[in-house]
């Protein structure tokens, strides 16, 4: 039993925040950068929980890379804020916030009991910090990855290959979106 | 029943069979030549050889012997599952031989004749390949040694008859002959599939020979019925294949074939063997009298019936047809009357002097161009002296001219019936007076009086490729009829011996029947009575029909019937062909087309509805869906976390 | 005995003709090589054949354990002349292909694949893999009909597909239910697990009417059988030949292995009601095919009528009426094969099926017709050819067991000769018809080659069954042990 | 001193950042110092090395050789007003200088500046954070340099800056990749991401040479070398901010502290690439042919106590580096003023079809050496 | 309560937010927006499942997820620069091509 640090809960309400923002932001360059945001903190978050390789991934792809893109489409494409529509129809929300409400709690009860009471992590906190470290170390998910996901890391290769291509033909006619899609 | 014969294997058997197969073999596939000499001579070869090999097989076992010896020839086992074991085994018996001899000695005559009278033929080998592969059939039927061996020749020769009476396939008549006869066989064979049957069920065993010394003997328990049973399904197809009323009406139809064809299937070989088979099977009969009756009058039915259509035909291989169905009908009078010796007897001599008259007209027609209408010919004595004379031959035979082979059969025949009662033996002479009546009309019209036609004046005599096979059979029906003669003339009983021993030492006497002898006096009677008769309505009938005009046809109500026959065959038309094919295609369009598929189609179209009403859901719109996944992932959820 | 060659080397085939693509005078060549092969592996199977044994398993795997079911391969009398016909068709069709330039690489890569699967569930001794092999004939079969076929080939692909598919559905529940029951899926097993049969709408009736189904719908017995006139019309010729020849045989085959051995008394119960339906398959089919105006359309119905014949047979349950079925089986295989190959071998050259366009042929090829009338007497069993040992067999053994039925089927021998007889005259003889005279009708070397041994095959078997029943007979004998 | 550091850890360990900054204030804040210091020093030699390259004398008024020229600039621009534009997004155009500024800095936090310094038992190593995944960390934190560019352009409301910032942005993604393929092959050579690990892994001498990386890897060396111009968006990547083209660039509308800002974070981007590049290549710290243990036990042979002894060495190793980076920096410089601008779709094809080709024909002969090396084992 | 339950607690509830954007924003990018938090709710979950088992299975799911994020945020993009070409609106409402 770890009890959370003063930093994640600040990282976490950070996040939090960022998240809503991205979610009701009029402004679609507001929502993206805040979208840059949460997943820049959430990589932070993964920091502090020993997650380095985890977190440094998700900073240079997520933060790096996609939001960059995202932004990018969102200036090229010129979205203003009075081109976003926002649905004024109240029902919609109420249904949909209620079936996110639902699905919140339903994951919260279905899993959080279960979290942090094995033994795992009360066995002495550095002997599991070590064993947390060596577990999140590039060499493990690496070997992992490698051994027991190799199926899934290479039809995964396969996959970003046919996005290349995919990307290459949907967006011939403009040079830059041509571009873009190989920089993904 | 080994100990009472001793039986001696021979492998000879199966080359009679063989011979004139692979000539059929070699015409139709090897050789294949427009060249009518070449295909005809090779037929003719087979054929004569597998006589020949007759010939050598009656002077080794003997024909007329007393104390005769069982020849077997095992070939291989047909098929064999379980209660059903069907070896295919030839057997010679005396009886069996006669029917050889008769058999490939007309039928060697007759592709010798043939390969005269088809000289203008394009494809004459397969008329040939045919013949031979008939006789090969014929010959199977008669050496086998059970009923399924031969039913296998009794199919056989119905399909080269029906592929020889449809050999002018171009025209559509010949082919609808061809098509009649075989399914008017067809109905009759499936008796023959009954008979069968039956036997499997009952006696377990095909063998004739079995057959005959367990059940006629009545040495293995199987009810009477059963027997008589399987009797009657034999019966039946025999009034099949041996055109007996109610099946006879394919056979004038088959004249459509070439008349040699005419000549051997449907006169001398294939139409009898329905009485050869009966003869065969003799002890059985004579164990169940009951069936003989029905033989009996069946037979003189037909016998009649043919007679009376026979007065008015018009053509005249028409007329010739029509005498053979009578014919045969007398053949089964004197089976009903318990005389297979007389029925077999007149199968013989049948065959010569009626394979004569065939060819004679064959000739004739053949001298005409083809034209076989009677009222068209006349005068041609002087044309074709040969034929002439061979003709006249044959119709004294038939008509039963005394001391020709017609007389002794017919006299036969004519004194068992009068033994059975005079009620048959009189309509039975009439019959026979008929006979004379039609026989001197066809005669007359066709050799004596003035040519009626062009083609008449100009007829030819034919080849000697016709006319010496001609003489043969002429001398044939003149002396074949001495081999079986009444106690009153010479008394000779050859052909009696051979088929009685022939039937494994089991007696042909009729169960129950008083087998008494007629009196030299009442036999010397009914002879003359006979003679007289038929002599003098051909005599009569020669004057009427001496000076006849080609325009000339049939007056009065009863003469129209005749020359219609009856209506018969328009009366199958409208009772039997037409409410079965309204029957089937009722059957197909309603139950088929109409209440299957319509249902399918109903279940399709429902579907099809069912799915563009249930379309709806589908706006197209992503977030739609998306809220259609949260919505189950949602319920999921409920369901996992408070429900369960 | 190399069971598992028998039919991978078909299927490896398949891959491998897909392969040869826009070379179809090179694939057609290749496959007929495969052929060779192939017959290597059914020689070897044929010469050390034991037919003194059943359902013994010569090559075993342990595929699907989760499924209980074992890819058990063997080889009996019920199954051995299936084989040898399946092979003979096949490869006489290949030789068909020769030079003909529709018939692409990937058709005859189907054909390829679709033996190995028809194979395959010959020599299948467990219910799962069966059913794998069942199903998998259907798609190329799909194919076939839908891509090579004639105008109306999507309907009735999707006809064919429906059907069979609906059938096979019930049989795959019973196979489930067999496994989730008796724990074990293969034939030999289940056989021995001692099913007890309570009553036809009880568990183990179910499952058996499940089979049952099944297989009544490829035979297929009477009310199910719409799809075969439509599926044969529109097949292209190897596809109706392999159809008639193969597919429908293993309906009986199924029941007979399938039902038969594991559901006794369920067979016993149900066979009046199949007797009666196949009788009426008989009268039907002879008098829907009396009435058809379309060859092949005539040809199928004709098909329908003689698989009633077999229906009688399985259903006699008496060793003759089985053997005669089985041996039926062969017969109508090949006569009906060679009917459609050599119309199709015809209608490759006028282009129509219509009896009205026909007639003379004689006078235009006369060998052809000749082996055409041929076919035709094996068909409406002449005696001296397959037909009517088969046809004998069935209806004697019927006799045995029920005069009626028997009556009906003789019903059947006689129409038989009507409708196909009525064809002939209307096809081969009579004047010269419009297609024939507008087309040249000679035929290549190759047909020559695919048609002459068949003709050959009927005679030999008409004369010489007891090749064929010595073979299959210690398993009829096996099977009726159990009644 | 050592307790300065024990509670420079525990205020780290209260805040809860275990490894997330294994916190040595006096080497941070040292290394922020040093930054911050340099900044001007290196503006001025830029400047004066461009007069010096142009034969011109530059700043020379202020202060002797005008050494103060830039402090005055420096107050200038703290005094000068920041104007905003009109209708320009306020936050995200405060938000852009920031960002172009923090992220250098934090990438800095992972360079090693110098080998251990030792407490007794307890040695601390010279550098900002000691991370495991250090490699990898510089290039995710360097990537987010974009972000300022984007926003600048963006929120200042502006088709030039606009203009800029996409540019930029395209740009620097496109370089990433090259970058990305070429650390994967140097990842091959060195078999580790830390990037202590890898200066000490060249720490040795083989042969006549330092087992430097530029000698493992000298195609990596030339690329990422050139992608750090395109990365620090200077000559002749500077389509940004092309004065001829687009005033300039994104921070057209900056003035005053923002654009000092903007000035300054350029100039640190620099300096860290020239640490990246110095610490990967030309063996960071170390000093070339003398391995740490050498050095201390020269000064542990003037006996000098260990303490001091290890934090001597520490600046020997500092000023090696320092040295390094300052060659770094004079490139810069030198090439800004002696090379042209790319044209837009040159920079592009540049990257595309020649570097990344370039990088990736190196990764697998890298792979196919190290496999073979290995002894075709795995 | 525990570190992981609350890195848990703040994936489930990035992930519910992604869920409450994505049913109901209506332009395509800003969905693309909430699909992208979506999975990082589910990252953070799995790490933290990841470290609880002190396995780096859930780790490595991760990167999967990540690089499949990348490739789908690409084509997404893609697509909708090319929509938006085409018909100058990325409004989810305004594409209904898929309508059955």
């Amino acid at each position: 039993m770890i009890e959370p640090t003063i930093l994640q809960y600040i990282l976490g309400t950070l996040i939090l925040s960022t998240a809503i923002l991205t979610v009701l932001g009029k402004n679609p360059v507001m929502s993206a950068m805040s979208l840059m945001g949460t997943l820049f903190l959430t990589g932070l978050l993964y920091f502090t929980v020993g997650a380095h390789f985890v977190g440094t991934v998700q900073i240079l792809i997520y933060a790096g890379a996609i939001c960059v893109l995202l932004i990018f489409i969102v200036m090229l494409l010129d979205l203003k804020p009075h081109n976003v529509r926002i649905p004024g129809r109240k029902p919609v929300y109420l249904f949909a916030g209620g079936i996110s409400a639902l699905f919140a709690t339903g994951l919260v009860i279905s899993t959080l009991p279960a979290l942090g009471t094995n033994g795992m992590l009360d066995s002495g906190v550095i002997a599991a910090n070590n064993l947390v470290e060596d577990a999140q170390s590039a060499k493990a998910i690496s070997l992992t990855l490698l051994s027991k996901y190799m199926l899934p890391f290479q039809v995964t290769a396969l996959l970003l290959l046919a996005a290349v291509m995919g990307v290459v033909v949907i967006g011939q006619k403009n040079k830059l979106t041509d571009s873009e899609g190989k920089g993904s | 029943m080994d100990e009472v014969f001793a039986i001696q294997n021979t492998s000879l058997l199966r080359w009679i069979i063989l011979l004139p197969l692979i000539g059929a073999i070699l015409n139709g596939l090897v050789i294949r030549s427009k060249n009518v000499r070449l295909s005809g001579l090779v037929a003719t070869g087979f054929s004569a050889a597998a006589f020949f090999i007759c010939l050598s097989l009656v002077n080794t076992y003997g024909l007329f012997a007393e104390d005769f010896a069982q020849v077997i020839d095992p070939w291989f086992t047909w098929f064999s599952v379980g209660r059903i074991h069907v070896p295919f085994h030839l057997e010679y018996t005396p009886l069996t031989g006669i029917m050889l001899l008769v058999v490939t000695g007309i039928g060697t005559l007759i592709h010798i004749f043939a390969t005269g009278y088809m000289s203008e033929e394009k494809s004459p080998f397969r008329f040939f390949s045919y013949l031979n592969l008939f006789l090969a059939a014929m010959l199977v039927l008669v050496l086998s040694s059970n009923l399924v061996g031969i039913f296998l020749g009794w199919e056989g020769v119905g399909l080269c008859s029906y592929l020889l009476i449809g050999y002018w396939y171009e025209s559509n008549e010949n082919t609808a002959a061809g098509m009649k006869a075989f399914v008017t066989n067809r109905i009759g064979d499936l008796g023959f599939f009954v008979a069968l049957f039956l036997l499997a069920a009952h006696a377990g065993t095909f063998q004739i020979q079995e057959l005959i010394t367990i059940f006629a003997t009545g040495a293995a328990p199987i009810e009477g019925g059963i027997i008589l049973a399987i009797l009657a399904c034999l019966f039946w197809a025999s009034t099949g294949k041996s055109a007996q009323i109610p099946l006879y009406v394919w056979l004038p139809d088959a004249m459509a074939g070439p008349t040699p064809v005419s000549a051997l299937i449907h006169a001398a070989t294939m139409v009898t063997s329905g009485i050869f088979v009966s003869v065969r099977l003799w002890p059985l009969f004579a164990s169940q009298p009951s069936i003989l009756e029905w033989i009996l009058w069946v037979g003189m039915a037909t016998a009649w019936l043919a007679a009376l259509i026979a007065l008015t035909q018009r053509d005249i291989k028409k007329v010739l047809a029509y005498s053979t169905v009578s014919q045969l009908g007398f053949m089964f009078v004197a089976l009903g009357v318990g005389a297979p010796v007389a029925a077999f007897f007149h199968v013989v001599t049948h065959a010569f002097f009626k394979a004569l008259l065939f060819l004679g007209a064959g000739s004739v027609i053949h001298g005409m161009h083809h034209d076989q209408d009677m009222f068209n010919m006349g005068g041609l004595r002087k044309k074709m002296p040969q034929t002439h004379a061979t003709f006249l031959i044959g119709t004294l035979a038939i008509i039963g001219f005394p001391l020709t082979a017609g007389f002794f059969s017919k006299d036969m025949i004519l004194a068992k019936a009068y033994e059975h009662g005079p009620l048959a033996w009189g309509l039975l002479l009439l019959a026979a007076v008929l006979t004379a009546f039609y026989m001197l009309r066809a005669y007359t019209m066709t050799f004596w009086g003035e040519a009626r036609t062009e083609h008449a004046k100009h007829a030819h005599e034919s080849s000697l490729w016709m006319t010496i096979p001609l003489m043969l059979l002429a001398a044939g029906s003149l002396i074949v009829g001495f081999m079986e003669t009444p106690p009153i003339i010479f008394d000779i009983h050859a052909l009696q011996t051979a088929i009685e021993s022939s039937w494994y030492g089991v007696s042909g006497e009729i169960a129950g029947h008083s087998g008494h002898h007629l009196s030299h006096a009442t036999e010397w009677v009914l002879v003359l009575i006979t003679s007289v008769a038929s002599l003098g309505v051909a005599y009569y009938s020669y004057k009427k029909f001496l000076t006849v005009t080609s325009k000339e046809s049939a007056k009065g109500f009863a003469a129209e019937l005749s020359q219609n026959k009856f209506y018969v065959d328009e009366g199958y038309q409208l009772i039997i062909m037409k409410p079965l094919s309204a029957v089937a295609s009722a059957s197909w369009r309603f139950l088929d087309v109409v209440v299957i598929n319509g249902f399918l189609h109903i279940v399709r179209d429902g579907m099809r509805i069912g799915g563009q009403v249930l379309s709806f859901a589908h706006t197209g719109n992503v977030q739609t869906y998306a809220w259609y996944l949260a919505a189950a992932v949602a319920t999921a959820l409920v369901f996992v976390n408070w429900v369960i | 005995m190399n069971l598992l060659g028998l039919f991978l080397i078909p299927f490896v085939a398949g891959l491998l003709l897909f392969l040869f693509g826009k070379q179809t005078k090179l694939a057609q060549w290749a496959n007929l090589l495969f052929h060779l092969f192939w017959g290597v592996a059914v020689w070897q199977c044929w010469s050390n054949f034991n037919a003194e044994q059943m359902g013994e398993i010569y090559w075993s795997w342990n595929w699907l354990p989760m499924l209980n079911s074992k890819l058990d391969l063997g080889l009996d009398g019920l199954s051995m002349p299936l084989v040898i016909l399946n092979y003979v068709l096949s490869l006489l069709l290949a030789f068909y292909c020769l030079g003909k330039e529709k018939l692409s690489s990937s058709y005859l890569a189907l054909f390829s694949i679709l033996n190995a699967a028809s194979i395959g569930s010959l020599i299948s001794l467990d219910a799962f893999a069966f059913y794998i092999f069942w199903e998998f004939m259907l798609i190329p079969m799909y194919f076939l009909i839908g891509k090579w076929g004639s105008k109306n080939r999507v309907y009735a692909a999707l006809k064919f597909f429906a059907f069979t598919m609906a059938g096979s559905l019930l049989m795959l529940l019973a196979i489930i239910a067999l496994s989730k029951t008796y724990g074990t899926l293969s034939w030999i097993e289940l056989k021995n697990a001692g099913i007890v049969y309570d009553g036809l709408w009880g568990q183990t009736g179910l499952i058996f009417l499940g089979f049952l189904i099944a297989f009544s719908v490829k035979i297929p017995i009477w009310p199910v059988h719409t799809w075969l006139p439509d599926a044969h019309t529109e097949a292209p010729t190897g596809a109706s030949v392999i159809l008639a020849g193969v597919l429908l045989k293993l309906g009986v085959y199924g029941i007979a292995r399938w039902c038969l051995v594991l559901f006794p008394e369920a067979s016993q119960d149900v066979s009046t009601v199949m007797m009666t339906l196949g009788a009426i398959g008989i009268v039907a089919g002879s008098f829907a095919a009396w009435k058809q105006v379309d060859i092949k359309r005539m040809i199928a119905y004709s098909s329908v009528a003689h698989l009633g014949f077999m229906v009688l047979g399985l259903f006699a349950l008496n060793v003759e009426a089985l053997s005669g079925a089985m041996f039926q089986n062969l017969a109508h295989g090949l006569s009906t094969g060679a009917l459609f190959l050599i119309f199709g071998i015809i209608y490759d050259r006028t282009h129509t099926r219509k009896v009205a366009d026909y007639g003379g042929l004689a006078s235009k090829n006369g060998l052809l017709a000749s082996a055409f009338v041929f076919s035709a007497m094996a068909s409406i069993g002449l005696p001296g050819l397959p037909g009517f040992i088969g046809e004998f067999l069935i209806l004697s053994g019927t006799f045995f067991t029920n005069k009626i039925f028997a009556f009906v089927g003789l019903s059947g021998v006689l129409l038989g000769a009507i409708y196909m007889l009525g064809m002939l005259r209307k096809v081969v003889f009579g004047p010269v018809g419009p297609a024939v005279e507008a087309h040249p009708i000679v035929l290549e070397w190759n047909e020559w080659v695919a048609i002459v041994p068949l003709l050959l095959l009927m005679l030999v078997l008409g004369m010489g069954p007891q090749l064929i029943l010595s073979k299959s007979m210690f398993s009829t004998e096996w099977i009726m042990g159990l009644f | 001193m050592e307790s300065l550091y024990r509670t420079a850890s525990n205020f780290g360990d209260w805040l809860g950042a275990q490894s997330l900054i294994y916190f040595p204030v006096v080497s941070v804040l040292i290394l922020a110092a040093i930054i911050l210091g340099a900044v001007p020093v290196l503006v001025l030699a830029e400047r004066r090395g461009a007069a010096w390259i142009q034969r011109r004398s530059g700043p020379n008024r202020v202060g002797p050789f005008g050494l103060f020229q830039t402090v005055a600039d420096a107050i200038k621009l703290i005094f000068k007003e920041a104007n905003l534009p009109k209708r320009a997004h306020l936050f995200l155009f405060l938000l852009a200088p920031a960002l172009a500024v923090i992220p250098p800095f934090v990438a800095l936090a992972v360079i090693p500046l110098g080998g251990d310094v030792l407490f007794g038992p307890n040695a601390y190593p010279f550098q900002g954070v000691n991370l495991s995944v250090g490699l990898l960390f510089f290039l995710a934190i360097s990537s987010l340099h974009v972000y300022s560019v984007l926003t600048a352009g963006w929120a200042s409301n502006n088709k030039f800056s606009l203009m800029g910032g996409l540019r930029s942005s395209s740009q620097m993604i496109s370089y990433e990749i090259v970058i990305g393929m070429a650390i994967v092959s140097l990842v091959i050579t060195y078999g580790t991401l830390d990037l202590r690990e890898i200066v000490y892994l060249q720490q040795s001498t083989s042969g006549a040479l330092p087992a430097w990386g530029v000698f493992k890897q000298p195609v990596v060396f030339v690329l990422l070398w050139i992608c750090s111009f395109a990365e620090t968006n200077r000559l002749p990547f500077d389509l940004p901010e092309g004065e001829s083209e687009l005033v300039a660039g994104y921070h057209t509308e900056y003035s005053g502290l923002t654009f000092a800002l903007f000035m300054m974070g350029e100039y640190v981007a620099m300096l860290a690439a020239s640490a990246f590049l110095s610490t990967l290549f030309l063996g960071g710290f170390n000093i070339p042919f003398i391995t740490e243990a050498e050095l201390l036990k020269f000064f542990l042979d003037m006996n000098i106590e260990q303490t001091a002894a290890s934090i001597m060495t520490v600046a020997c190793q500092f000023a090696a580096l320092a040295a390094k980076i300052g060659f770094f920096m004079w490139v810069f410089i030198w090439v800004r003023w002696s090379l042209p601008r790319f044209r837009y779709d040159q920079l592009m094809s540049l990257g595309w079809k020649v570097l990344l080709p370039i990088s990736v024909m190196n990764v697998i002969g890298t792979m196919l050496y190290s496999y073979f090396a290995a002894g075709g084992a795995a | 309560m525990d570190q992981l339950q609350l890195l848990t607690g703040i994936g489930i509830a990035i992930f519910s937010l992604g869920v409450l954007g994505f049913l109901t924003r209506r332009s395509g990018i800003i969905a693309l927006m909430c699909l992208e938090l979506m999975l990082n709710g589910v990252n953070l979950c799995l790490v933290s499942f990841s470290r609880q088992h002190a396995s780096a299975d859930g780790s490595a799911l991760v990167m999967l997820i990540i690089l499949v994020a990348a490739a789908e945020a690409a084509l997404a993009l893609a697509l909708f620069v090319a929509l938006f070409r085409q018909n100058g609106s990325v409004e989810l409402d305004d594409y209904r091509m898929l309508k059955g």
